[in-house]
């Protein structure tokens, strides 16, 4: 049952050290402020799951939050690398991180599987390519009435999903709309999920393409209006185009990357969008 | 009027055009006649959109993100552009992006591109350098690998040099034609594969027999020379080698006109 | 690309003598009207695929159209038997049936795998079951990860799918709302595809739970107003539930089925929902 | 005010009920201090119903139609019913329903019913007779194997009589506890099966080391003479056989409610 909570107490409650956590959002709805706070917290050693890597990651990944890194494709969308990833895989810095990369088509799967309550997925893809080799939670599995050869994948399952959704209710139920990706079978392979949002309204109104995750299947929900900055919010927000090309500077050099994270996301006044 | 384009040369809106011009109109005329095709962002996104401005009205765009038929009135900024859900006839989850509509079988075209591309159309977007300790860490697979696998047609698009156009890939991320003729089949993959590379050079089609890729024609003021000098391998060319058309002055408004629509110039 | 035509030519161009015909719609969007033209124009052999076989299912196999029937739970929803289809299983009248029957969830997950391109689905389910050993199309499958053994069912591709929604553009892009099954699974797994919809309207106007089949994953649009009765249609009309009760007395024996059926089906004037 | 209740009998709308009443009753009653329930027409969406209005509000309502959440105004006629889509909190579609929220173990409770029931609480509801020739062919399997095999438990509602418990099934739809202690594991079967059978004569759970059903309570006016007559097997009685409570005011007045919106009474 949703428990509406600062974002500060809900991330100290569902965001352990040495945790597998999740953060969706497929371009919309980056729970980016929830990402900050986990940096705050200090977490580390945690293994982060993310179909797309972006500045969200760039950053946890640059403060030592990750011992892994489960993904799919990590880069800056429309403007290119994502530097403190590469800092971390190329030169170590602040610490290795262990990689686990999959397409998206099979990290996917990997989360409806975890949903669906089924042990694995299945889907055509990753044979004849260098991650079947590299990815030991990819396996070859035979259709049991053409002989087809397929490829499994298993089921993840999250200790906890963050996403960011447009609404909740005062009973923590929550919507979403527009883009809304991997979202729901993120949140329902979790055990623990933390849901930001724009605003609580006092009743939910169903828009087309809408989500619902009733509450009970939420265990915390957060009011971070803005949360998704530079990402947006349809409805709510605009992607800031600009501060991903600005992203591209300020993480090139690791001294650039402290100061505005000290900045932007250590100072007392940052738990604003910034 | 003068602008300037994602690659930053300035156009005075007449026939002027670069090699990436080049690129994204052969990428369009390609779309002629197809009915749904899997896009992603950057020379793709812009091929596509400068196909319904031109040729192809109904084209039916898909991205990744969940948008069918979107019609972007600006160039999207990332396939999880927010033009683009709004202009879409249905948006839908990843999972079913991925699961219903490209496994289905139900995209005729999708476009990809890579740091690497070997002579059998593999492609690279993982690593340059060992996987372990990588000289350059690239962004990974992405959709590539089954938009690869389940598109009816696969076009490439990429630029011909020593240091895209490779013997031996650093990582297959993405299979093209595998080591040859057979390959595809071999791994349960259910599309044509790259039927076109489309270079800064010329395009490259498969050969039927093999596989390798083969030049077949050579861009307006590229000499045969050119691309055989930026192909490490000893290059394939097509005894009736032919010549892309310049793009045309229409292709080229409507190309100017689209870039224009980028918030970012 | 989707056509705009007459109910009769989209039948006659879509079913023919010994296809595969899932015709779906989860209690609400059941398409009445096209089963019906499929018993004027006399398709025989057909194998019959439903979730829920109810009064249209029962009229068809009465009529002698189904060879097979591939279905999960066959009776008068809230009322009782189907008597047509016991007719049938018990006296083989008015010719034997074989039947495949799955649980609801196993049936399902055959159109969701055809819909995915895979050439099977997996689920929990059937072991223990008298189904199992009934039916050659459940086989027992390992996980590759955890060893558990899942139930695996082929993929269903019909050779068509006849759903009914509320609205077509005159593009024949389909917009279907309210409980929609499986119906998009069901469209997606099929050869061809056939909509009867409420109205065309100009332009589509998405609403919250809204559907969409774009226009080139259908084949035909037919214009059916009420063409669900007694079945209903959310914002058209409602579920008639005393037809439902009547269907009880008229289907329990042959002759007042058979009269019921040329008064209502055969008859020219029958067109309309009766 | 008289009604006519499902069964057809008249009511004075005092404490007067009939041995259906008191199974809906009863289910109600079980049905505290749970949160989520899986709904089938008749009469367990009526003891559902008769739970959020007695006693538990917030129970969430989930029918197989795809409607979550579900806060019907009137008794459902169907599992489709257009109220529980236009009172639903959201509206899935079947593969939804039955993969992310049956089988993601997300429902606490399922109410099942079946034509016959062994003692093991295995379920028919497929055919009576051999299944190629058979005297009485019924429905089908439906959600129910499914229901029994993932909610966390399972409450059956179904007369007893020699027609309804059977010593052996004629088709065995839906398991319960099989063969006893162990097949549930041995089948992957996750919830912890049927361990509440209401009946006509009062409740049924299963025996805590062999999973056999087990008498552990009368309903008002029933002795123990009519169970043991009703069931064709040795029937195991717990050593501390209950009473149920018979139907309170507050219960009986909430289901003359509810009976009374339905349409066809």
């Amino acid at each position: 049952m949703a428990e509406i909570a600062s974002l500060a107490n809900a991330v100290a409650a569902v965001v352990h050290e040495g945790d597998c956590v999740a953060i969706e959002g497929f371009t919309h709805l980056i729970p980016v402020a929830a990402g900050h706070e986990i940096i705050r917290q200090g977490r580390k050693g945690l293994t982060l799951v993310r179909l797309t890597p972006d500045i969200i990651f760039d950053q946890m990944i640059g403060m030592g939050c990750a011992r892994k890194l489960v993904f799919g494709w990590g880069g800056n969308p429309g403007v290119g690398s994502l530097h403190r990833f590469r800092d971390a895989v190329e030169n170590g810095w602040p610490n290795p991180i262990e990689l686990e990369e999959h397409s998206h088509a099979g990290l996917t799967n990997r989360f409806v599987a975890a949903a669906s309550g089924l042990p694995f997925g299945v889907l055509r893809g990753y044979f004849g390519t260098s991650l079947m080799g590299r990815n030991e939670s990819i396996k070859p599995l035979n259709c049991p009435f053409t002989g087809e050869t397929l490829a499994a994948v298993p089921a993840l399952h999250p200790d906890v999903t963050i996403i960011h959704a447009q609404q909740a209710d005062r009973h923590g139920n929550v919507l979403m709309w527009g883009i809304t990706g991997v979202n729901k079978e993120a949140a329902l392979a979790a055990s623990r999920v933390l849901v930001t949002v724009e605003e609580i309204v006092d009743e939910l109104t169903l828009v087309p393409g809408g989500v619902v995750l009733p509450n009970w299947v939420v265990d915390y929900v957060v009011v971070a209006p803005r949360g998704t900055f530079p990402s947006y919010t349809a409805g709510y927000s605009d992607r800031d185009n600009d501060a991903y090309v600005r992203w591209d500077a300020i993480s090139r050099e690791r001294d650039t990357f402290l100061t505005w994270i000290d900045e932007h996301v250590l100072s007392p006044s940052s738990e604003q969008p910034s | 009027m003068t602008t300037v384009s994602a690659t930053g040369r300035e156009h005075d809106g007449t026939s002027d055009y670069d090699r990436d011009d080049m690129m994204i109109v052969a990428a369009s005329r390609a779309l002629l006649g197809h009915k749904v095709c899997f896009v992603g962002i950057g020379l793709p996104s812009t091929a596509a959109n400068l196909a319904r401005a031109t040729h192809t009205p109904d084209l039916v765009l898909i991205y990744e993100s969940g948008t069918i038929g979107a019609k972007p009135s600006r160039l999207p900024l990332s396939i999880g552009d927010g033009e683009l859900a709004l202009t879409a006839d249905a948006v839908v989850s990843v999972p079913e992006i991925f699961n219903y509509w490209l496994q289905g079988g139900r995209v005729e075209v999708g476009f990809l591109s890579a740091a690497q591309m070997d002579r059998y159309g593999n492609l690279n977007s993982t690593v340059i350098g060992g996987y372990d300790h990588p000289t350059v860490r690239l962004p990974g697979a992405g959709g590539a690998p089954e938009i690869a696998g389940s598109c009816r047609e696969v076009i490439v698009l990429i630029r011909q040099s020593h240091r895209t156009f490779v013997e031996h890939l650093d990582f297959r991320t993405t299979v093209g034609f595998g080591d040859g003729s057979g390959d595809r089949e071999r791994f349960g993959l259910r599309g044509a594969g790259p039927t076109l590379v489309i270079t800064d050079l010329g395009l490259l089609r498969p050969d039927e027999q093999t596989c390798e890729l083969t030049m077949t024609a050579l861009h307006p003021g590229v000499e045969l020379q050119d691309a055989l000098d930026a192909t490490p391998w000893k290059l394939r060319v097509a005894p009736d080698l032919g010549r892309t058309d310049p793009p045309s002055a229409t292709e080229l408004a409507n190309l100017r006109s689209l870039l224009a629509t980028q918030e970012r110039k």
